[in-house]
């Protein structure tokens, strides 16, 4: 029982993290329609610049306080993710306006491949290391209750506790702001919303950049459990079933598709993947999903599928 | 004809596994440009080089291999067991050996069947092998081992199942209970690998694992509270890269080692005076003698003794075919003295391979992680022949069986 | 029996009976009846908004009401798919142009045809010039189909994918699209929307060419109402989902509820 | 014509780097008025507009030739949202109305570029329902579960909210019922007069179209065949005929139902 | 002014629906067909053949089959490594298992494998559209390749989960060397392309394509989209399913579940999305986009001799490469496929431009 339990908890730690990397795919679809094959790339670019930027940065400026370096890299990792959102804009997206989405997933692709390329060149193809002091240590509640106590990762913790702000932040930014409603307009028809005046570029440029943002989070919570280095980047495939299991276009969904994920996972793995020779998460997780579509084709909370003649 | 012998190097400096795979690639480069720059090639004979990178898949592997083969006179080493197994049904057809030190097939040490293949020093079940050795002596006789519980968190490829088989033989002769727990590829997400350790609680736990998997596992052993000193990686999990960033979290995690790390052997002074000092360093000084780096060292001399050796009987100082390198793989004799010659004193130990054994010697040793640096933490080991033997043969023979090939003759060891 | 235009119709092909059809709350039709008889033009208008898509869209199995049932030459059904609409030989043009964006004006059509083909995979696949059930039978409806292409005059656009046609053009491959089905009952929705007189004089000469050659049954929602007046022979009058009217055009047009709610005074 | 406040300067569009479809067309519009550009189906109308409001990109197309102006600046570079800014919007043909939207917010999006504060939105907003009452009654409905007509509303409504200084509008009468079609019109000649909304309008409703606009282009094929007052216009033959529908200098207009041959196009230049 | 079809009167529907109805097209193609039958086999090194024209071929067969898929029918598959996967693991069994199984029949009879995976699979599709059923998609691709592990008796009991073919022949010809695998992927890629093309200039082929248009549209003309969606999750999966078998067979020669892995997926994908969508040219464009260019790009420095770090010149591939993609989506949205026909339709108009 405890052992389930800590399991739950486990899957549920887990899922935060999943929903941090999905929400980066929900912000840009839902504002621009864009389905960003990207944004693993952006997570990697962006922990690489923190990373490297927080060991140049006491070097380079003479900063003691790793606190200060801390910030100093993030402020400096932050503008870069502007840089690459408005170089986004400026090079590809405002050139593919009004464009199918599969065309446009092809380009957020290249986009993928410069990025990757880019970025190791930039920052080295090593492993680094980000260290913002989160603890590592496990902790043992209700150790009176059940036998060994239930372990909860308090690493974990945070990072669930901040991927819950944000969320909180961008749902109330999508839903009670006219900015939050020109995106939306922006995802349904650019050139209708082009037409009444919606400046596609300062648009994407913001998305991008809010994108970047949470990208920059993510990399910086998955590169301080994981190091910096290139497979941080394919932890957004571990996202895939999350976006489409909460539905693509809503914010409180990636948390909560990414919950029911990871708990899914955990459970089944551990509680079935053993007997038939282990390694069921990922199909499970998509089945899972597969399952839930067939009921709802548009994931738990997404925007209903309109096709009417 | 070449003037030169050339070596192809498959490397790999990007993708998941760039760490680990960057000072591999670096130690092979290094080697040939000492050789050339200290000794003016083999016997004379300057070694080229080309690398291409095959970010450890499989099809880009292949491609490089054909890329290069038609260049080479001289053998592969293709860093990564999946493009080995590719390259095992190529290389006869070509005729080009495969070095594969410490990975690859294990039942390829039989020269008899594979005769282009060559797992050097040790192959996954040697490696498998002598931890069940290790554990048992730490347990006080493997007798002790009875009743045990020990989990194999492996990469979940070819790679990581290859040590299986021995281990279900050592746990049916020693009744130790064997969980298998597979992380898939390339292992950034093994929360649930770990709540199953967490929950049947092993004794030991043996890592599989290569590139970020290794560094992960031992996050997440910490975060569910394993210890680390009940965990004993293979000689891919043993690196600099893979506790690096975990530091002191890693502190008492074990692996097997078939080389030292430190830049005190000769061959280490000689690469930081003629390589690094001229400038021609391949990669970062600091590198340079690290676990990785210096077992590519160990796999770009071996590959130019070969082709000493071969040059002893088909003549010094001229270039090598492929066909001529591959005899000198197979009669390798490097004895303590030879090794002491050429610099590596205590690096590692005397191989001699032959027809039959294609491995040379399976000697190696545990080192252990201290928060800072590895040090060794066993004497030598040698895989229990009397277990190893039967297995190779066998799993040899259903090779030659499904592909029909015949066993060579003892004729055929000459040429 | 004969109607307003002297002209001969004959018994009833669709009847409707009770339909009532709901979005949630919108209630989009309302207990609607008519029936609809051989080889007439019939007409439904009505404000926007008031359900005159639904019906269409509940006749050929698009949206299934929540009650009532409709009746073709005798069957009835509650819910039937659009597939076995079709196969009775109803075809349909869309308000909001539903065409086959990717594919060329000859496809567009020819895909109208596509009950009526009946070579299986592996004839398709082995088509030849030479010896192919496939290839004959293809050539056979593109006879019929360049007919429907010369009757719409749009030769010129075969081969053009439809996506990039004007407006205009696309309402009226769609209507080919409609015929290539040979239909005895077709469903037209809006036709002469984004029409200048001239193109809806030739598309009103197109839809009674139709009802006379091929003595194909038309319903027709308009918003026109010259066009509606002229060409209909009877019209049926939806409001918020109810009907309001039935009759000849001139019964219609006198009817002071519909007056009311549709036709103003200036009509 | 005095005080001209778009000038466009023979030009040319081609799609796709091939199709030619505009062939050197030239027009005016005067602030403050009403000009109807007029034509069959595929003459270029939309076309025209999208090169004005600069929506021609998404559609892979492009100006190659001429020049447009908007109160003598020269404009085919700028954004689509800078000409919204200034004062320049256009309703698309076909609707076009952001379909995941309820009705109300594809009418608030409509204001995106306004600065004025949230009640004067809302004043303005009242007005549109009060043009549409029918959206009123729908404003809670995503727009694409609204009907054809319903939508057209939204379309146009859209547009207002911004408080355009000149509107384009592609056939604004498609699809409305007619009381409806009237009402558009009165609006456009109520903002005309009271708040010098400038509008260029391609219809194909031609009747309507010269009994509200000053001044009427007609366009066939790209190019510009005829021109003048919307009066003049009305009383030539040719378009009495083929715009108009009346037969033969008489003055009713003939029955659908008579129209004997339909193959019998006029056009001015083949 | 080479380049013309005035003049080029069809005097008959049938002569209408040819292939290609423009005599230059039809000459080229056939000297196309000629040089890739006779003249590469005489000029192609091994290397050419061997790690770029086999593999070429091959993954063009499983994107012309993608492409009927996701170009023609609209359902996009993430799936398709997964069906290749399932290809190769059922032509191994059946020849595995069958004693003198003709290597054609072992191809085949993989592909027939693969649609009944690929029908299945494809069911969800009567309910899920777009990205969710792309994503749905991947169930199939992580249960196949978790499958190819586990379950030992797809991989014949191979400890390690690799197996290997060997000797392969076809008609009792050995298929050994490069020239005899080029020209036996050549010729069924060739069939293949032939037989595609005459579905989707078929009414099955109107009838995939109006699915992906407007569905409801299909329906209402009487097009049943179950029927049409099955049959191209059959078609499709057939022939990725060949394609899978001969990337093993021929390509690989032996082989582990990596093989066929997610990244496969995406990358055919990517390759009919840039070779153009619904397009039988596309696929092959797409291929050559796809797989040949970045070899091309990551050989250009030994080319030139430029001394370039292996990193960094990897790096710089992947830069190089991703520019170029937004590149060509920037030119022709629509693929590399729709380029070359804007570039025929102005050669047509050429030298007198409108
Ligand atoms: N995106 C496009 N790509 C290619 N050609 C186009 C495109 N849009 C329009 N065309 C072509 O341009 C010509 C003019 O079209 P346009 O839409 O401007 O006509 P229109 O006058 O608005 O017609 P309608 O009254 O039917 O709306 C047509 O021949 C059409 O085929
Ligand atoms: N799928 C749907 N979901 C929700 N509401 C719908 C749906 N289809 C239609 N409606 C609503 O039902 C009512 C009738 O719509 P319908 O399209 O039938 O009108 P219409 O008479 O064709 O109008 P118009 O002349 O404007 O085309 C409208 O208010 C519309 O919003
Ligand atoms: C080659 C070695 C580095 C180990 C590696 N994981 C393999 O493929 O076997
Ligand atoms: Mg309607
Ligand atoms: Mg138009």
């Amino acid at each position: 029982m405890g052992f389930l339990l800590e399991t739950v908890i486990g899957g549920l730690m887990a899922g935060m993290l999943y929903s941090l990397i999905a929400l980066g795919f929900v912000l840009i679809f839902k504002a621009s329609g864009v389905f960003n094959f990207a944004q693993g790339a952006m997570v990697l670019f962006a922990a690489l610049a923190m990373a490297r930027f927080a060991e140049w940065i006491p070097g380079l400026l003479g900063v003691q306080s790793k606190l200060l370096a801390n910030l100093l890299a993030f402020g400096g990792a932050m503008l870069v993710m502007v840089a690459v959102a408005w170089a986004i804009e400026r090079l590809v997206l405002g050139r593919l306006v009004n464009q199918e989405g599969i065309t446009l997933l092809m380009a957020t692709l290249g986009i993928t491949y410069f990025l990757d390329g880019f970025g190791q060149t930039l920052f080295g193809s090593d492993i680094y290391k980000i260290d913002i002091g989160m603890p590592k240590d496990p902790m043992f509640l209700m150790e009176s209750v059940f036998q060994g106590g239930v372990l909860v990762n308090k690493e974990d913790l945070y990072a669930a506790g901040i991927a819950a702000l944000l969320v909180l932040a961008l749902t109330m930014f999508f839903q009670y702001t006219g900015t939050g409603r020109a995106l939306r307009a922006v995802a349904d028809d650019h050139q209708a919303a082009q037409s009444i005046g919606i400046p596609l570029n300062r648009i994407w440029v913001i998305v991008w950049s809010i994108a970047g943002f949470v990208a920059l989070v993510a990399g910086i919570i998955w590169g301080s459990k994981l190091g910096v280095q290139f497979s941080l980047s394919l932890v957004a495939l571990k996202a895939l079933p999350v976006v489409i299991l909460g539905g693509l276009t809503s914010v409180p969904g990636a948390i909560i598709g990414g919950l029911i994920i990871g708990v899914g996972e955990k459970v089944s793995e551990v509680y079935v993947g053993q007997h038939i020779g282990g390694g069921i998460e990922i199909w499970f997780a998509y089945v899972l999903v597969l399952f839930v579509l067939l009921v709802r084709p548009q994931g738990l909370f997404g925007e209903k599928i309109i096709d009417r003649v | 004809q070449a003037k030169e012998q050339f070596f192809p190097l498959l490397v790999y400096r990007t993708g998941p596994y760039a760490p680990n795979g960057t000072p591999w690639a670096n130690g092979k480069q290094d080697y040939i440009k000492l050789i050339n720059a200290r000794d003016g090639g083999i016997n004379g004979v300057k070694i080229a080089f080309e690398e291409c990178e095959t970010g450890y898949a499989t099809d880009k592997g292949v491609e490089c291999y054909e890329r290069l083969k038609g260049k080479t006179n001289t053998l592969f080493d293709p860093q990564s067991t999946g493009i080995t197994f590719a390259l095992t049904d190529k290389a006869p057809g070509d005729k080009i050996p495969l070095i594969t030190l410490g990975y690859g097939l294990s039942a390829s040490q039989d020269g008899n069947v594979f005769k282009w293949n060559f797992p050097l020093m040790g192959s996954y079940w040697t490696g498998a092998d002598v931890l069940i050795q290790h554990l048992g002596k730490k347990e006080g006789g493997l007798d002790k081992l009875k009743g045990k519980k020990i989990a194999l968190v492996y990469h979940d490829s070819p790679f990581g199942k290859e040590p299986i088989p021995l281990l279900q033989e050592r746990s049916k002769m020693h009744g130790f209970d064997l969980q298998l727990i597979p992380v898939t590829a390339p292992g950034v997400e093994q929360k649930a690998a770990w709540l199953q350790v967490r929950q049947s609680r092993p004794d030991f736990v043996l890592l599989w694992g290569w590139g970020v998997m290794n560094s992960t596992a031992l996050k997440e052993a910490q975060a569910t509270g394993y210890p680390r000193d009940k965990m004993y990686g293979v000689w891919w999990a043993g690196a600099e890269p893979d506790v690096k960033d975990v530091g002191e979290g890693a502190k008492g995690y074990n692996a097997l080692n078939l080389n030292t790390s430190g830049q005190s052997p000769k061959v280490i002074q000689d690469i930081l005076k003629f390589v690094h000092g001229k400038g021609q360093g391949t990669g970062p000084k600091d590198e340079v003698g690290s676990v990785l780096y210096t077992r590519g060292l160990i796999i770009q001399m071996l590959g130019v003794e070969a082709v000493r050796r071969a040059q002893e009987r088909f003549g010094k100082g001229k270039v090598m075919t492929s066909e001529q390198v591959r005899w000198g793989l197979e009669n390798l004799a490097l004895d303590q003295k030879k090794l002491d010659a050429l610099g590596f004193a205590g690096v590692m130990r005397p191989l001699s391979t032959s027809c039959q054994d294609h491995m040379g010697s399976s000697w190696v040793r545990v080192h252990t992680w201290d928060g800072a640096k590895w040090s060794f933490s066993s004497d030598w080991y040698q895989a229990d022949e009397q277990i190893l033997k039967p297995m190779v043969k066998a799993a040899a023979d259903k090779y030659a069986a499904d592909k029909k090939l015949t066993r060579r003759e003892a004729s055929d060891c000459g040429s | 029996m004969s109607s307003s235009s002297g002209r001969t119709v004959g018994e009833i092909v669709l009847d409707v009976r009770n339909i009532s059809l709901r979005f949630g709350g919108v209630k989009a039709l309302t207990d609607i009846s008519f029936d609809v008889r051989e080889h007439e033009v019939r007409s439904i208008i009505g404000p926007n908004g008031a359900g005159k898509s639904s019906m269409l869209n509940c006749i050929n199995g698009v949206y299934t009401p929540q009650e009532g049932r409709i009746t073709f030459r005798g069957q009835t059904f509650g819910h039937m798919n659009s597939r076995q609409v079709a196969e009775m030989g109803v075809a349909r043009t869309f308000q909001n142009l539903a065409l086959f964006k990717g594919m060329s004006v000859l496809d567009n059509i020819m895909s109208g045809r596509n009950l009526r083909m009946k070579s299986n995979l592996f004839q398709q696949a082995f088509r030849n010039p030479w010896w192919s059930r496939a290839d004959r039978e293809e050539i056979e409806h593109r006879e019929v189909v360049e007919r429907i292409i010369d009757f719409l005059e749009i030769q010129a656009y075969r081969k053009v994918p439809v996506g990039r046609l004007p407006y205009g053009l696309q309402k009226r491959v769609d209507l080919g699209r409609a015929l290539a089905m040979e239909p005895q009952v077709l469903l037209l929705d809006e036709p002469m929307a984004g029409m200048n007189l001239e193109e809806k004089q030739d598309m009103s000469r197109f839809i009674l060419d139709v009802n006379d050659e091929y003595g194909t049954t038309i319903v027709l929602i308009e918003h026109d109402m010259g066009v509606v007046m002229d060409i209909s022979d009877r019209v049926v009058v939806l409001d918020y989902g109810r009907k309001i009217g039935d009759g000849t055009p001139a019964e219609v047009r006198s009817n002071p509820e519909v007056i009311s709610a549709y036709l103003g005074t200036s009509h | 014509m005095s005080n001209i406040l778009l000038n466009v300067n023979g030009i040319e569009v081609i799609y796709n780097h091939v199709i030619l479809v505009l062939k050197g067309v030239s027009l005016q519009v005067p602030e403050g008025g009403v000009v109807a550009l007029l034509g069959g189906n595929g003459a270029g109308k939309t076309t025209t507009l999208r090169a004005v409001s600069n929506l021609l990109a998404g559609e892979r197309g492009e100006v190659t030739k001429g020049s447009i102006e908007l109160r003598g600046t020269r404009i085919e570079k700028m954004t689509p949202a800078e000409m919204v800014r200034r004062g320049v919007v256009q309703v698309m043909e076909g609707r076009h109305c952001f379909a995941h939207l309820t009705i109300e917010e594809n009418l608030l999006t409509g204001a995106y570029t306004r600065t004025d504060g949230k009640a004067a939105v809302a004043r303005t907003l009242e007005k549109v329902y009060g043009y549409f009452p029918r959206l009123k009654t729908r404003r809670g409905s995503q727009a694409a579960y609204t009907s054809g007509g319903e939508q057209q509303m939204c379309a146009i409504g859209r547009a207002l909210m911004a408080e355009p200084k000149m509107v384009l509008l592609d056939e604004p009468s498609m699809g409305l019922a007619p009381q409806i079609v009237e009402e558009v019109f009165e609006i456009v000649r109520d903002l005309n007069q009271k708040e010098r909304t400038t509008f260029l309008l391609a219809e194909q409703n031609t009747n309507m179209a010269l009994r509200y606009a000053d001044y009427g282009y007609i366009l066939e094929n790209g190019r510009i065949v005829m021109d003048g007052e919307a009066k003049s216009l009305r009383e030539n033959e040719d378009v009495k005929e083929f715009y108009l529908g009346m037969g033969g200098g008489g003055d009713d207009r003939r029955s659908f139902r008579e129209v004997k041959s339909y193959k019998r196009r006029k056009r001015w230049l083949a | 002014m080479i380049y013309r079809e005035n003049g080029q009167f069809k005097t008959s529907y049938g002569a209408d629906q040819q292939i290609f109805p423009i005599g230059q097209d039809r000459a080229s193609i056939l000297l196309l067909l000629a040089f890739a039958f006779v003249g590469v086999p005489l000029l192609a090194d091994e290397y050419l053949m061997r790690a770029i024209l086999i593999p070429f071929l091959i993954l063009a067969l499983a994107a012309l089959g993608l492409n009927v898929l996701v170009g023609y029918c609209g359902q996009i598959s993430l799936g398709t490594g997964a069906f290749m996967a399932v290809g190769a693991y059922a032509a191994y069994n059946l020849q595995a298992r069958i004693d003198g199984l003709p290597l054609l029949l072992a191809l085949l009879g993989g592909g027939a494998v693969s649609t009944v995976v690929g029908v299945l699979f494809g069911i969800p599709s009567l309910r899920i559209k777009g990205l969710y059923l792309a994503v749905a998609t991947l169930a199939a691709q992580f249960f196949v390749d978790w499958a190819a592990l586990r379950l030992k008796w797809v991989t014949n009991d191979s400890s390690s989960g690799s197996v290997s073919v060997a000797n392969l022949q076809a008609f009792g010809i050995p298929i050994a060397s490069p020239e005899q695998k080029y020209l036996f992927c050549l010729a069924l890629v060739t069939l293949f392309a032939l037989l595609v093309k005459n579905l989707v200039r078929s009414h099955i082929g109107r009838e995939w394509m109006a699915i992906r248009d407007m569905d409801v549209a299909a329906a209402v003309i009487g097009i049943r989209p179950v029927y049409a969606k099955l049959t191209a999750f059959a078609v499709s999966s057939f022939i990725v399913g060949v394609a899978g078998a001969l990337w093993a067979f021929v390509h690989l020669g032996s082989w582990e579940p990596a093989a066929f892995s997610i990244d496969r997926s995406f990358q055919l994908l990517f390759m009919v999305i840039i070779g153009g969508l619904g397009s039988i040219m596309g696929a092959f464009f797409g291929a050559a986009f796809i797989v040949v260019l970045p070899i091309v790009l990551d050989s250009l420095p030994y080319w030139f001799g430029i001394p370039i770090d292996t990193a960094l010149a990897s790096h710089l591939t992947f830069m190089i490469f991703g520019g170029l993609i937004v590149f060509f989506l920037i030119v022709e949205p629509h693929g590399i496929a729709r380029l070359w026909s804007t570039a025929k339709e102005k050669l047509r108009l050429w030298p007198f431009p409108h």
